[in-house]
């Protein structure tokens, strides 16, 4: 298991080399990326502010969760905060479990918290000026399937 | 003693992003109502608490929650991460 | 959009770097990569047979699917035939896409397809003997939710 | 004249990976039963077709399917890809 909260970029897939490879209890691995999109063509960049001793608390807690619910073998999760570029990776959360229905599930249940309930806040910069994102209804909506 | 802390747009309302005050308040939500009888920067920091969440010692929590022994209580907006 | 049906073993995460990277339009990349379990303790290795020529046709038709259906910025799917050893990568899949959700389901689509419609055959070899792994009903009916 | 392929333990009952036929048979149903006439190999291989799926040119297709124009009639038991 490996929880990262850092401001340093990081490469998802020099994350995951050899994570979940080489045992014989895992025949499934899953792994999300999210990264800083830009839809209006007017970002220059994501700001992300979070708060510091929390972050870690509640990502630790969510991922002990997972761990115990769909018997993962490992789990990782990594995000970061500050300031990152367009098309940049945000955060990573990657499982490896025996069967690949709970690694896809135990991956979007850590992404449908991670969302709503990790102590991270995006604000959008343009050239003329800056906007906290808002939450959607539909990510507090999602987190009722668990 | 409790030490308050804001983020995101909470923060920039009320202009700092830490700190200490003294405080009778029983509840967060009396701790709110005391805020914004302060200042103003409060009350419009305050204004629609349905767009407020708290967090005492660090875990996710509501407005009636007792602050007895309380030593960090954090405001913010809805969080937005993944 | 990349598609391999080959023997050689291949690096999951190596095959994903820089994927979906770099990009205003892409918010979100999942990989699922399925690896030799042995429930049993008793496997030496897998064994998988394929029919060349409908392999690729069969596969480069659902990556079509769901690059049109999810609207998919890219898409990779890897698989191998031939003799692998426990705890290797046996195949992969990824998807780049704007949101998580379109990102998920077309990972998830593109397996249980992948599962039950591209003309692979596995057989587990172990010290006495060799058997061929029977497809289950489970694998057949996830198909009903596409 | 089709060829026919055969994979996993359809191959091996049968002994060979593929084989040129001559045949006349119009539907994927009338050649199996024209195949199990011929040689205890094709009974036994296709003695419960509920196991048996079959592809005409590398497209799947099932056993009610004409044969007019075909060139390559694969037999395999359900896929375990993934």
């Amino acid at each position: 298991m490996r929880i990262a909260v850092q401001e340093a970029a990081f490469d998802p897939s020099a994350e995951l080399a050899g994570f979940g490879q080489g045992r014989a209890d895992v025949g499934a691995v899953v792994s999300f990326t999210g990264l800083v999109r830009d839809d209006t063509g007017q970002m220059q960049a994501l700001e992300i502010e979070h708060y510091p001793g929390m972050t870690e608390r509640a990502i630790a807690a969510l991922v002990e969760q997972a761990i115990t619910r769909w018997a993962l073998a490992d789990a990782v999760v990594i995000h970061r905060y500050g300031r990152l570029e367009i098309g940049a990776p945000i955060m990573m959360v990657a499982t490896a479990a025996r069967h690949r229905q709970a690694a896809f599930e135990a991956a979007e249940f850590l992404m449908d918290y991670l969302k709503s309930r990790a102590p991270f806040w995006k604000k959008e910069i343009t050239a003329t000026g800056a906007a906290w994102v808002e939450a959607k209804e539909s990510d507090e909506a999602a987190l009722s399937r668990w | 003693m409790v030490e308050l802390l804001y983020f995101a747009w909470l923060r920039e309302r009320i202009g700092v992003p830490r700190e200490q005050v003294e405080s009778t308040a029983a509840t967060v939500a009396d701790l709110v109502e005391e805020l914004k009888t302060r200042d103003p920067r409060y009350a419009a920091a305050f204004a629609d608490l349905s767009a407020v969440r708290v967090a005492l010692d660090q875990d996710l929590s509501d407005f009636s929650a007792p602050l007895a022994g309380v030593r960090e209580v954090a405001f913010f907006p809805p969080m937005t991460g993944g």
